[in-house]
């Protein structure tokens, strides 16, 4: 029983972390843009979340679509900036956002005190019949939100033109402007889909854990730590990347105890990143990388 | 000789002098002049929430002081500054308030780490520094350093946590999380020495990193070993997560202690019914002070209230405290008509006997409070209990409602 | 292996490659003798860029052995190939894009065959090299900025640069116009003559036929066709992997 | 190799050197001016020993591992075996260098974004063994009271590098200098060239006669070894060490951003990175925002490096990238 619980919090947590990372992957899939700033833009959807539900008594999945609207208009004006970015792209991005980062931190420290917040969920735990399994209602919007938004983007990746569009320039850039895809235009879109899943993760950012203005490192070493884990481009990757770290923690602390859960992730990560370094489901070998 | 300065002092003042023409009037050291005292807190980062709440502290002080009057006629006049957590910053930070500001003395600081490289250039240049909330023994234990002081320190948390432990809850098994911080690791040992010299069993003592987002398996490591008390001695933000998730996952405890950050109105107020039944300790807040300074403390509560808009709580007393006793030495200076030196500042502090809302404020040689001593309080319905000490007891330990 | 046969610059035995789920190469034989000029053909896919791989030791092979001018170089790494005489092109150019032309060259003579960047020997061979692939014009230009045929010429120089007595061209003649082609057949007959052994892919054919002494036609990793071009071209076999559905299929 | 005239930025170069020798004679004892300084020629001697391995095109954000590994080895050797600072400094650098060992071994195939997150996740290694094994290391509770570097006597003069500020500075100088001709020599030797080549195009390099994999390899293990070394200097500079300082994220990501601040592929370029944003956010900016430093720090670093994507360096030294 207790593994059972053990399991079901480890998904829920493992579902935390595909949530946040969703923006960024999809983002640096599209664009290659290394968003460092990645964290401080979910710790503003938060906050902005926070600000409804606590003064304008918005109930909680409503605060979801406003603050997604949110992000997407931040995302775009981000894509905006980071257009002027010069080459070598990743590298200069990742500084620019760099500097990104500590601006905004440092703004939200003097717009929203240093102060922790915290979206409260009242409501107790479900207990699942015929078992002492507890399931809190965060976990099952945590699931349920990480699950649906994996869904909705693995279809509208597959199955709409837009889509499919978006593949084709993750896959190869050149090949796509080849093909006649505007890649800026993508690189749009990429980047307000991905402000749409910031907007969506911030929120949840702000019930699972709490908010406070220097918080966002975290998140974003989250997020890029998933993303290669997945290999780029892979949303499903996402998902049982995130659970697959989820599950490696939680047993690293009920086994081995508190202070070695980052050493376990690590060597996870490392061994994974050694082993299959095209992502968790990836099966072709790296040789298969030269052109044949 | 000559010759350089010609060549290079224009270039040296843009380096450096220019900067501290742009941030400094000069330090003239008049008799009408502004008594300059340094603050070093971690303002931004990680600890943000708690070096601004020890500058709100030091901040009312001084303009409490000034308010009065200021000493000898003088105002003070505070220059914050960032230490982002790392000691070199702090060392930089420090130096540039002794050196080109010329600071009477300095007050601040939240980490141990912090504070003793700042203590240590405070013995250098022979200026007072009065720590705000430094725990570490170590600090204070080795090389004499006549013009280190601090308001906290550890014993004064391990001390009541103990015998309250073995007097009053009487537990048998109890788990101890720590975080893997200088302070709060000290604090694990130390407790869990003298919870062995009782013979009280320790199942579980783990050290986490402060920010872990979920404690949900180890919640459930603790259900399974049966502990009845949970000491937790992370921050704010960390039993944030841990009573929530403690809360949801219905995990059976007697009793769930946090000696840092639960005894915090805005805790209270984040956690709101979750947090009914917790402990946890605290020097000061509103309401729990020390004997005979009831009324200073209300009247520090609503100052402090009407000028930040907001609860004091014990970090920002502490502030206030180190700050307090800074101003009152150098008023003492100021009025026996003695020089501002460093040493004569040291010696006025030495004799302070102060009685203020935290502590009746007194070091001793080694630069440690005389009488500082926190009181473990249980969230009642929102309000904070003082439970022990019994001669401070406002009310009788209520069993949580849970379960 | 037996005796060394005199002539014999490059001797492939039983290589085979695989990459997890697929063959890419499976069992083949090929010597090269002295100074002959071999095309490999076949279309796309059928392994010749792999082959190349092998040879030049960025693949390494799952069985089979590699010799040149008589030695085992079955699993030595690029750098020690290159030092024993072996250069390439790839069949997409692979320049130094922030390095000017120039630069790119005197990275063939420093490493490969150790004239210091600075030296006059360098510096001389450089020029000679350029001119011989006519790029003098283009010496300071950043190779990103070069076309991509004179990209493509560009490696040729650099793999000339390394003093190499055998030489890989990967897809020599794709891209070029029917006068360049012209030239680089020139090119690699001025090449031969000056001592050098070539072996070349070529997916349209157009270059092959008319200067190598030798076709080999490759098919799914097979060598399927072995002979002079004329007799290999008429070769039905080697038409229907041309033509054949399954190629259609990929496209 | 080459020597054209008399550059500019050999005129500028010249001209700061000298600053830098002779400014502690008009300064005297300004003591703000020393820490900064000396602090800055630190981390501009991080920065460079980073981009030794920058510059082969992989970038790493772990170098943390080597500097806190570093620091531990030179702090505890001091500790208990009370050697020469100078010696367990020495020790740091090879500490670091094998953990560099390691890295080679384990992510040599490893390229761009994997690489970088394989460093990333390799520093939670040596930190979480060190924080948990406290008989040993003290775990969190730190390293305190490392002895500061020892007196070194020069002829009848006997110079207190422990106590004294302007020798501290002077060390660090002659550090950073050391380290900066190690690093000009990489970029302008045959060495160097190869890391260019391999950095540019890998494959190619290799069909050229580049050595890839040593070459690669050995740069690690010398940017490792400086890494390490600067960490004992660290630990022996600040007296106390705990593995959150150490190991810090912030210790990896400053060289980062401090040398595409300068321009990476520049002789100067992490070295100037660090003489202009490290005293303007300690002297200036903290003084002038106390909460809000970082902001004037962060819109610094946004807007050079839209302007100047090779850096600030890339203006002062227009294209002057390698010969």
């Amino acid at each position: 029983m207790v593994i059972l619980q053990l399991i079901i919090n480890a998904f829920s947590l493992g579902s935390f972390y595909a949530l946040v990372a969703l923006g960024f992957a999809l983002i640096f899939g599209v664009t290659h843009a290394f968003n460092l700033a990645h964290g401080e833009l979910i710790l503003l959807g938060g906050y902005l979340a926070y600000t409804l539900a606590g003064q304008m008594q918005v109930p909680f999945l409503g605060t979801l679509p406003v603050t997604a609207l949110a992000m997407v208009i931040i995302a775009i004006l981000l894509q905006k900036l980071l257009r002027r970015v010069g080459q070598p792209y990743e590298l200069n991005t990742l500084v620019v956002t760099f500097g990104l980062a500590l601006v905004l931190q440092n703004t939200m420290l003097m717009l929203f005190s240093a102060d922790y917040r915290i979206i409260q969920s009242a409501a107790p735990a479900i207990e699942l019949p015929y078992t002492q399994l507890l399931l809190t209602r965060t976990q099952v919007i945590l699931i349920g939100t990480s699950l649906l938004a994996t869904t909705a983007l693995y279809i509208l990746l597959r199955k709409t033109f837009l889509g499919k569009a978006l593949r084709a320039t993750i896959q190869d850039r050149e090949a796509a402007k080849l093909a006649g895809i505007n890649v800026r235009r993508m690189s749009l879109v990429g980047f307000a889909i991905g402000g749409a899943l910031i907007g969506l993760a911030g929120p949840l950012y702000a019930r699972t854990t709490y908010l406070y203005p220097s918080g966002g490192t975290e998140a974003s070493l989250i997020a890029i730590i998933i993303t290669i884990f997945a290999g780029v481009g892979r949303i499903r990757g996402i998902l049982l990347g995130g659970w697959a770290l989820g599950i490696a923690e939680s047993t690293t602390v009920y086994a081995l105890g508190t202070g070695w859960r980052e050493l376990v992730s690590a060597l996870v990560l490392i061994s994974l990143l050694l082993l299959k370094p095209q992502g968790i489901l990836s099966r072709k070998p790296k040789a298969a990388r030269l052109p044949g | 000789m000559n010759i350089f300065s010609n060549i290079f002092k224009p270039i040296v003042s843009l380096v450096v002098s220019l900067t501290v023409s742009v941030c400094s009037a000069g330090a003239a050291l008049g008799n009408s002049s502004p008594i300059r005292v340094g603050e070093i807190d971690p303002l931004t980062g990680k600890l943000a929430k708690h070096g601004q709440e020890i500058h709100e502290g030091i901040l009312y002080a001084i303009e409490q002081a000034n308010s009065t009057g200021g000493a000898a006629g003088r105002k003070f006049e505070l220059l914050s500054r960032d230490d982002q957590s790392q000691p070199e910053v702090a060392i930089n930070q420090a130096e540039d308030l002794i050196y080109r500001e010329q600071v009477a003395g300095l007050v601040g600081g939240y980490v141990d780490s912090l504070v003793g490289p700042i203590s240590e250039l405070a013995a250098k240049h022979q200026v007072p520094y009065v720590a705000s909330a430094s725990l570490q023994q170590g600090l204070t234990l080795g090389r004499h350093n006549p013009y280190f002081f601090r308001v906290a320190h550890l014993q004064g948390v391990v001390e009541p946590l103990c015998s309250f432990l073995i007097q009053e809850l009487k537990p048998d098994r109890v788990a101890v999380l720590y975080a893997s911080t200088p302070g709060s690791t000290e604090f694990g040992q130390q407790v869990r020495s003298c919870l062995l010299d009782a013979a009280i069993e320790i199942p579980i003592f783990e050290k986490f990193r402060p920010g872990s987002p979920d404690f949900s398996a180890f919640l459930l490591k603790i259900r399974r070993s049966r502990v009845d008390v949970l000491i937790s001695g992370g921050f704010f933000a960390d039993h944030l997560i841990l009573v929530r998730q403690m809360k949801e996952q219905k995990i059976p405890l007697r009793a769930y202690i946090g000696p840092w950050g639960i005894a915090y109105p805005s805790f209270l107020e984040a956690m709101g019914e979750a947090a009914h039944g917790l402990f946890g300790m605290c020097a000061w807040n509103p309401g729990i002070a020390v004997a005979g300074a009831d009324k200073q403390s209300r009247a520090f509560v609503e100052g402090f209230t009407a000028r930040f808009g907001k609860t004091p709580n014990t970090t920002t007393m502490h502030g206030y405290t180190s700050a307090k006793a800074l101003i009152e030495a150098i008023r003492r200076v100021l009025e026996s008509g003695k020089e501002l030196t460093g040493d004569n500042i040291c010696r006025a502090l030495r004799s302070l006997d102060l009685l203020l809302p935290m502590e009746h404020l007194q070091f001793d040689l080694k630069g440690d409070p005389k009488h500082y001593q926190q009181v473990v309080v249980q969230v009642q319905k929102g309000e904070m209990v003082t439970v022990y000490p019994a001669d401070r007891k406002t009310g009788e330990i209520a069993q949580p409602s849970s379960e | 292996m037996g005796a060394k046969t005199p002539n014999i610059l490059l001797k492939l035995a039983g290589i085979s490659v695989e990459f997890q789920e697929r063959v890419a190469l499976r069992h083949i034989d090929l010597n090269v003798e002295q100074q002959e000029i071999v095309a490999v053909i076949g279309p796309n896919g059928a392994g010749k860029t792999t082959l190349f791989n092998v040879i030049c030791g960025q693949v390494k092979p799952s069985s089979g052995t590699i010799h040149f001018d008589g030695r085992d170089i079955t699993r030595w790494s690029s750098h020690r190939i290159c030092h024993q005489g072996i250069a390439r092109t790839f069949q997409i150019a692979r320049p130094f894009p922030q390095m000017s032309t120039r630069q790119n060259i005197l990275m063939g003579l420093w490493f490969g065959a150790g004239k210091p960047y600075g030296s006059p020997a360098a510096q001389a061979r450089a020029e000679e090299l350029l001119e011989l692939v006519d790029l003098s014009p283009k010496v300071d230009l950043p190779a990103k900025e070069l076309t991509l045929s004179e990209q493509r010429r560009l490696e040729i120089a650099r793999a000339l640069a390394t003093n190499p007595r055998f030489l890989l061209l990967d897809e020599v003649a794709a891209g070029l116009s029917p006068h360049a082609i012209k030239e680089m057949a020139e090119l690699i007959k001025t090449l031969r003559q000056q001592g050098l052994t070539l072996l070349l892919t070529d997916h349209f054919l157009t270059l092959t036929s008319k200067v190598s002494d030798r076709l080999v036609a490759l098919d799914q990793g097979e060598i399927i066709m072995e002979g002079k071009p004329d007799q290999v071209l008429q070769s039905a076999d080697v038409i229907s992997a041309y033509l054949g559905e399954r190629n259609q299929e990929r496209s | 190799m080459i020597r054209t005239a008399t550059s500019p930025a050999v005129l500028g170069f010249t001209a700061a050197l000298l600053f830098f020798i002779f400014s502690p004679f008009l300064l005297q004892d300004n003591a703000v001016y020393y820490r900064v300084m000396t602090m800055t020629f630190f981390y501009g001697a991080l920065a460079l020993a980073w981009n030794l391995y920058a510059l082969t095109g992989n970038i790493s954000l772990g170098h943390a591992a080597f500097f806190g590994l570093g620091a531990y080895g030179s702090a505890l050797l001091s500790h208990y075996w009370h050697l020469s600072p100078w010696a367990t400094v020495l020790f740091g650098g090879m500490v670091g260098a094998v953990y560099g060992l390691l890295w080679t071994v384990a992510f040599g195939c490893l390229r761009g974004a994997r690489f970088a997150l394989a460093t990333l996740a390799s520093v939670e290694i040596p930190r979480v063994i060190i924080d948990n094994w406290e008989s040993f290391t003290f775990g969190s509770l730190g390293v305190v009271g490392i002895t500061g570097f020892s007196a070194v006597r020069v002829g009848s003069v006997s110079i207190a590098l422990g106590e004294s500020l302007k020798a501290q500075y002077y060390l660090l100088l002659c550090c950073t200098l050391v380290i900066l001709l190690i690093h000009r020599q990489f970029i302008k030797s045959k060495w160097g060239w190869a890391v260019r080549a391999l950095r540019e195009e890998e494959t190619a390099a290799s069909m050229l006669g580049v050595n890839v994999h040593f070459t690669r390899s050995v740069t690690l293990l010398l940017s490792a070894f400086l890494t390490g070394l600067c960490g004992g200097v660290y630990a022996h500079l600040m007296g106390l060490i705990e593995p959150p300082l150490v190991f810090s994220l912030h210790i990896s990501a400053l060289p980062l951003v401090l040398t595409m601040f300068g321009g990476r592929y520049l002789v100067c370029g992490p070295l100037l990175g660090a003489l202009i944003l490290y005293p303007l956010d300690q002297v200036l900016f903290h003084s002038l925002l106390p909460v809000g430093h970082s902001i004037l720090y962060g819109l610094i670093i946004i807007v050079t490096l839209l302007f100047f994507p090779h850096g600030i360096g890339s203006w002062v030294q227009r294209r002057r990238t390698f010969s």
